[in-house]
């Protein structure tokens, strides 16, 4: 779908807004159920790091920006880059090898970007992209944009020295940049409770001056709340915030976790709080949406996924030739 | 563990810290889920239950931090071992690695010494893409005061393992993930023999060509070999197993009697490793010797692509060696 | 001098140790004036970072130490260096590049180590020696020495990742270490008010889980107080202590310093908050020392500097042969 | 700025990095120190009053910090400088230089690219030991996706640093500090003109001996020439001035015509740069035309020493230089 459809405003403030916030919870969870599909039909190679119950972040976030504001996104990135408007089939056939893939094959899942909606790219780096947000929202201070950045990133990466640093430099540059932290309780096998001594993850911005919000992460109204207030506070020029927003992954880590480190009576607790019938059950309780109206949208994601995957499996393979050319940028 | 011997090099790593930690109390394995999860590629699974959190220890997601925590319990009688999971990360470490942990021998005085050993898997072929398949091997064995192991075969990682604890300096261990789950093709020894640091490897002797190679290139080298040798071409494989120190002496041996070498590294060709061997020939009177150009195989200087077709074309397969060592030995005669 | 004759206990508990908390105080001026004059007269070489005017932090903290209990310190590391215990001639000698020197010549004044003190080393790189600390505090809980470790490190390091990332590991694993922020306001030009977002650096440890104390660096009284407090805490396994230690650099940061950055009457100011008066006050006030016992520790100190700069200027040079021979240890 | 226009290379950097900002208003100066102190080694002196606060930027003391913020910087339509005030502390943040500015062109896909240059002093004879005197040019040489430049006088750093803040990629600049307060040999040329990148100056012509020097090793070369020639040896010097991309042509062409051939640089020697220049020369038909072995100097494998008697130990001085070079001539008729 073109970017410019993407809608921005609060989930419930219309239908058009409730169907929107719907759609692209559903739209991630089915891309993320087809990944899952394609990887174990062995289509897709080499790993894959799926988002599936946490789709209520990317998306309530997303929803406060403008089409210009840009993200930096993660190794568990399917979600954002969705919710931030890329192109479907662009993304599957990048996840196949594809040509028309968005690094025409080079990147794969880890590395998917999209210059026209504002992702400046998925990043295999634990911690990599804050402080490459850092520096978007700092261009954007020195050229007077008025754009906003938003870093994703998981509760792990709060440990690395990249954050620590970033989030100094946004504090006292007073930047126009979000830290979204996705707190799904674990950095592959360790748990939060054991990397933090922090009830709370968003008591970390004390130690930069930078305010923060711990929010229902698997509440899209929850989670736009607070994204609005933060970009609220980045456009008028108050600075960062530090959003962590709680929520879970339902999945592995990643194709090699045996799940050792948790049981299966918390995951299925939070299968219990999936942000998907969470917001239906919101939205019809408002008379936003009915249920056929739900389950249209529903719907509509499955045949976009379904589309995109049939267009990219079908479309030409990334060839060898032109590598070395690809390295450099020719001048410009 | 698998009854045979014939080990993965990821057993045979186990093994080596299991023994090492069985000896010694003062040996402890440091990095991100290498406790319960047993490590990204399960190189340490179920060591934790074996000795418990205290020496199999769980980190937060803090390269610098924890090689500098190895560099500091190595000071004070510890001989920490470290995992960085994807040795692409060691990146991240850097200060602690070259700026502390290499120099702090030499530029405290003597004094103090910084036995620890970094362990980190490398290399491309698993489709994780740029940030996830490097080689950069080069970046240690330019820095002085690091020693630097890429084993290619599990009985080796075994041997060598042991003996980079053993060190009472810094070693930065890079193991092959594609060698993690492949059995070796000789058999590991059971104990706790050690393999000396600095002591290169005639893999196979012929008389026809030299290949030198390293980490997983020597194992492709192999393939090669026995290739050429149903046709009669005998071909020499020396694997210097530890690029820093480099023991060249099995080199020049080599390229003495069969006059012509070939070179193959993973990594980027641009300024690589791998010219070390080449420049040190040079430098000889062996070079002398030589009937042939010396060839260079190595990776193009473009980060690994992710696409299966396109990471199998940045770095030299199988074909690609087989193809350049049958045109040296034919073309110069 | 033999570490042995180090004294252990608070400033004003005894005459003797009233009189080794000013010797050391001294001994730290005396020292690095003689520093700057040898350099001045060009027989030392490379660059220096003084630590007048700072001499009541390293004092205080080290007065709650024992002897088997380890640092890591900075550039600016004479001050640690002799308040651990650190013999004068082996370091000034280190600095005339004699071979008796603490590192044989190799190190200079940014990598003066004393094994025998559980000094682990001056440190060039800003942070560097924070990660190393929290090493050896865990070396010390898995060997259960009982031993605690300081890190000593200026307010700009807490702006590095090295800080960060050593800082979470020490909360979390409640390591026995003591984290002494020396803020002198200033890493080289940049002042902490422009450098962080914080009143006081000692706040930054709410991003950690650790306690954090802000206190006079410039009252060697009440250094010792904190000092003792967050050794206590160590060593009881309630875990790290962030101690902020205010205090002031009379000196540029290093020979290129013009202070441009700064106001002669900031310096002026701080120069009237000068350690060592302060302190000898407080004795005569309490009748710990009189005048002249005050007078005699001050020339101690000057007598000692001066012993062992003529020592180590007729030392022997060191020379290159061996030096391939020094980069690894042999086997042991 | 001195009138004359034998500027040092302090004032010529700083001369190109005016004329960028005069130029073009993306580009900006960040760094530790950059503004009102101008730098470590005073290379942005006064800078900051003509430009003001938001172009010449000072930053705390957080390497990987501001490299990455100069990398999101340069995908959001800025031309950053980022200088680190030691190129030891590149090591800080190997990850945004290594894992992300080189590899985000061509692993995103294309569409986006990193128009950034990273300047640093590096190398000894300050006195400041081995954490302030490396040579790390072949940690970035490996690394495809940078550019690395590594000028040896005033002249060239300034057209160099004007092709660099011009280029789209991602460009390392590794200037010399004992450069900093040298008047170069040459006049500066007034105005912005560009020197490209990759492409090897001819510094000198002689038909004895080819010598192939970096960075200050090229100074120090040019005195051995004077003092050779003054004994009828005439040496050719060439600087690569970019050592990644490499043009190798000249330097195939003087040793053809030389037939001798040395190269030179300050960092170690065990896989340091330099080799690549070897190894190019051994690969193409020029080798045939070598009449004496290829001799190498560069730094000790060992970590900077502080005393000055030991520093100077450590890298190749002008009478190294001029020993080797009399010898290969002397021993190759
Ligand atoms: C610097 C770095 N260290 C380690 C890794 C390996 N790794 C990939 S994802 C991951 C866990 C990340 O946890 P978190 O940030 O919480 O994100 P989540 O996976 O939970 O979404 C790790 C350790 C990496 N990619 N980068
Ligand atoms: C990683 C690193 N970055 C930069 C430098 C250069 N440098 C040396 S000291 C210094 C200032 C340090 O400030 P602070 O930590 O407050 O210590 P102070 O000098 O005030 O005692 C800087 C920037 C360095 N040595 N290491
Ligand atoms: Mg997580
Ligand atoms: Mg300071």
């Amino acid at each position: 779908m073109a970017p410019t459809e993407l809608l921005i405003g609060h989930p419930l403030a219309s239908k058009e807004l409730a169907s929107h916030a719907l759609l692209y919870m559903w739209k991630i969870r089915k891309f993320e159920e087809a990944v899952e599909d394609l990887f174990g039909r062995g289509m897709m190679h080499g790993t894959m790091h799926l988002s599936i119950g946490q789709e209520a972040g990317p998306t309530g976030m997303c929803m406060a920006l403008q089409i210009d504001d840009q993200i930096t996104s993660t190794h568990r990135g399917h979600g954002h880059c969705i919710a931030k408007g890329a192109d479907l089939t662009r993304m599957i056939a990048e996840l196949l090898g594809k040509k028309i893939g968005y690094c025409g094959g080079r990147g794969g899942s880890m590395h998917i970007a999209d210059a026209e909606t504002g992702n400046l790219g998925a990043n295999g780096v634990v911690g990599g992209g804050v402080p490459i947000a850092v520096g978007a929202a700092l261009a954007s201070k020195l050229q007077k944009k008025g754009t906003v950045a938003v870093s994703f990133f998981g509760d792990g990466s709060m440990n690395e020295g990249a954050f620590h640093e970033a989030a100094n430099l946004a504090a006292i540059w007073n930047l126009p940049v979000v830290l979204f932290c996705e707190n799904n309780k674990y950095g592959m096998s360790s748990a939060t409770s054991k990397a933090f001594k922090l009830e709370n993850l968003a008591d970390r911005g004390k130690g930069y001056g930078i305010p923060g919000e711990t929010v229902d992460g698997n509440d899209v109204v929850a989670v736009y709340e607070a994204a609005e207030r933060a970009v609220n506070r980045a456009r008028n020029g108050e600075g960062p915030t530090l959003i962590e927003s709680v929520t879970y992954r339902w999945k592995g880590h990643s194709r090699s976790d045996k799940n050792l480190y948790r049981t299966k009576e918390e995951i299925e607790e939070w299968k219990e709080k999936d942000p998907l019938p969470k917001f239906i059950h919101r939205v019809q309780k408002e008379n936003l949406l009915n249920q056929a109206e739900c389950d249209a949208i529903q719907q509509k994601a499955v045949d976009e996924i379904f589309a995109a995957v049939n267009t990219s499996v079908k479309a030409e393979s990334a060839t060898p030739d032109g590598l070395l050319a690809a390295v450099f940028k020719g001048a410009n | 563990m698998s009854d045979d011997r014939f080990l993965t090099m990821a057993e045979a790593v186990r093994e080596a810290m299991t023994i090492a930690m069985e000896e010694r109390p003062d040996v402890f394995l440091m990095g991100e889920d290498v406790g319960i999860y047993g490590g990204a590629f399960g190189v340490s699974a179920g060591m934790r239950d074996k000795f418990g959190e205290d020496r199999i220890i769980d980190t937060p997601i803090s390269e610098l931090g924890i090689v500098g925590a190895a560099v500091g319990a190595a000071l004070s009688g510890m001989r920490p071992i470290v995992e960085i999971q994807f040795s692409d990360f060691t990146a991240q470490a850097m200060d602690q690695i070259a700026n502390q942990a290499a120099k702090i021998h030499f530029m405290l005085g003597g004094a103090l010494h910084v036995p620890m050993v970094l362990r980190a898997p490398q290399g491309s072929g698993t489709g994780a893409a740029a940030q996830h398949s490097q080689v950069l091997e080069t970046w240690f064995a330019n820095i002085p005061g690091l020693k630097v192991v890429t084993p290619s075969t599990p009985a080796d990682a075994k041997g060598l393992l042991l003996s980079a604890i053993d060190d009472p300096n810094p070693v930065i261990f890079l193991e092959h993930k594609l060698l993690y789950k492949m059995k070796g093709l000789e058999e590991v020894p059971t104990g706790a023999e050690r393999i000396p640091l600095g002591v290169s490897k005639v893999v196979r002797h012929g008389k026809d060509l030299t290949i030198v190679a390293t980490g997983i290139m020597v194992y492709k080298a192999r393939q090669v070999a026995d290739k050429l040798a149903a046709d009669g071409i005998e071909v020499t494989i020396i694997d210097p197993r530890t690029i820093s120190p480099l023991d060249i002496k099995p080199v020049l041996a080599s390229v003495e009697e069969t006059g012509r070498l070939m070179v193959v590294q993973e990594g980027p060709k641009h300024a690589g490793f791998i010219n070390e061997v080449i420049v040190q020939v040079t430098e000889s009177s062996t070079f002398g010797s030589l009937i042939a150009p010396i060839k260079r195989l190595a990776g193009l200087d473009i980060p690994i692509p992710y696409a299966p077709q396109l990471e199998k074309a940045a770095v030299p397969q199988v074909e690609d060696i087989e193809a350049a060592a049958r045109e040296i030995v034919k073309n110069w005669r």
